[in-house]
């Protein structure tokens, strides 16, 4: 199974969990998914169109899953994203860890969540009844990938709320 | 020989998903972009937006890197995935 | 179906999924499942027996889902705990979240398991060739559940480094 | 009356899971502890030990707590589930 997928065809959780769980040593696992929301800036959505730069893709997720890698102790890795004509509701995004600490699990999860969000090359066009429209980064999406950045830089200093 | 790729927005906006350049293109992505912008208002208008991303050979670059023959270079909005 | 389970039988997180995603309007699910290490201090664990307190699990388990409710916009929180003689390898506890926003949805389904990890009332005997020992509770779990309590106090304050 | 429960290595440690107990447990978790220890060394040792959580009606409170006929009083070591 690779780590990495990106793939037109639905997938599915309940097998991607089997699969995170077959090295039998783990205590936790995580896992996100994301589904197209039905409404979007107030506008019902029927279905987005998720365009992307296949060569990069590839290189970016596997980057960001070698980031995480170094970061936590982690014993399975497994990223899909789906591309193409996708509806409302569909499942578009799938990333799940294992690993012996719940800690890690969690914070590699949102890690690479958050890493794929703004800088893997995928764009969202959706179809709403008042026609296309590409969707415009979001500076929230920004600011949650540069915690992680910040979390390195300032590992000991004074901030007891970090979730370091 | 130089490959651009436009992408998203971009490829829509431009009506164009690649092309091939030659030294015109200059040896730096300053210089591509210049270049680029000339082709008309709607090239120079994706150009000089300031959220533009470009990427040499599928890693993301700042303006003053160096463009050589072969490389792949692609023009992108910021990303929306995920 | 209950928000919260506690109970002997084994559970199905392929199941579980669909309940939560089964509000359309969602985009993001997170989801944590446990499961018994079959390694543990050294020594190789054949299983567990976990007792617990019952009325007072059930009231614990119901105040920490109501305070992620209160911290985060959350459209399902689904919360399973097994009791009882279980295996090495046996799923022990599942905790799913769903939300329209991927941070809150990561957030509560940890502040859920840092909470129910040092608030509810669960102990495990561990089963193992030296002869079966009662856990010992972990500073780490402590550590982790009283980063919550920091991160609300200090909400606003100096830190960039924070996930709040 | 009010009921006293024991839990996990407490249980065994004193081979009791639920006693009974009438006035003379008194009015406070204080009161109690002081009762319980009196009753042998293990009783003692559980009682004193620093990180004993003691529960009323099913909710964690401290040493001058008080405590009310009927209510439901437990002991137990520190949680470790999940």
């Amino acid at each position: 199974m690779p780590e990495i997928s990106v793939q037109n065809e639905d997938f599915s959780v309940a097998a991607e969990y089997d699969l995170l769980c077959q090295e039998f040593g783990a205590g936790a696992v995580v896992m996100f998914s994301g589904r197209v929301r039905d409404m979007n800036l107030g506008d019902k959505v029927g279905g987005l169109c998720l365009e992307h730069y296949p060569a990069m893709t590839q290189s970016v997720l596997e980057a960001i899953v070698a980031e995480a890698r170094d970061r936590w102790p982690l014993n399975a890795v497994r990223v899909i994203h789906r591309v193409g004509q996708l509806h409302a509701g569909d499942q578009i995004v799938f990333t799940g860890v294992a690993s012996a600490h719940r800690g890690a699990a969690f914070d590699a999860c949102e890690f690479i969540m958050d890493n794929l969000k703004t800088r893997a090359p995928f764009w969202k066009k959706e179809q709403t009844l008042e026609g296309d429209r590409w969707l415009e980064a979001r500076q929230k999406d920004l600011d949650a990938a540069a915690r992680w950045d910040e979390q390195e830089r300032s590992a000991d200093n004074c901030c007891q709320g970090t979730k370091a | 020989m130089i490959k651009v790729l436009f992408f998203a927005r971009y490829r829509e906006q431009l009506g164009c998903s690649e092309l091939q350049l030659g030294e015109e293109a200059g040896n730096t992505v300053s210089s591509l972009r210049q270049l680029l912008s000339d082709k008309g208002e709607n090239w120079a208008e994706v150009m000089r937006h300031p959220t533009t991303l470009v990427a040499i050979n599928q890693t993301v670059v700042s303006d003053d890197a160096s463009i050589a023959a072969g490389d792949e270079v692609a023009f992108f909005p910021p990303v929306t995935g995920g």
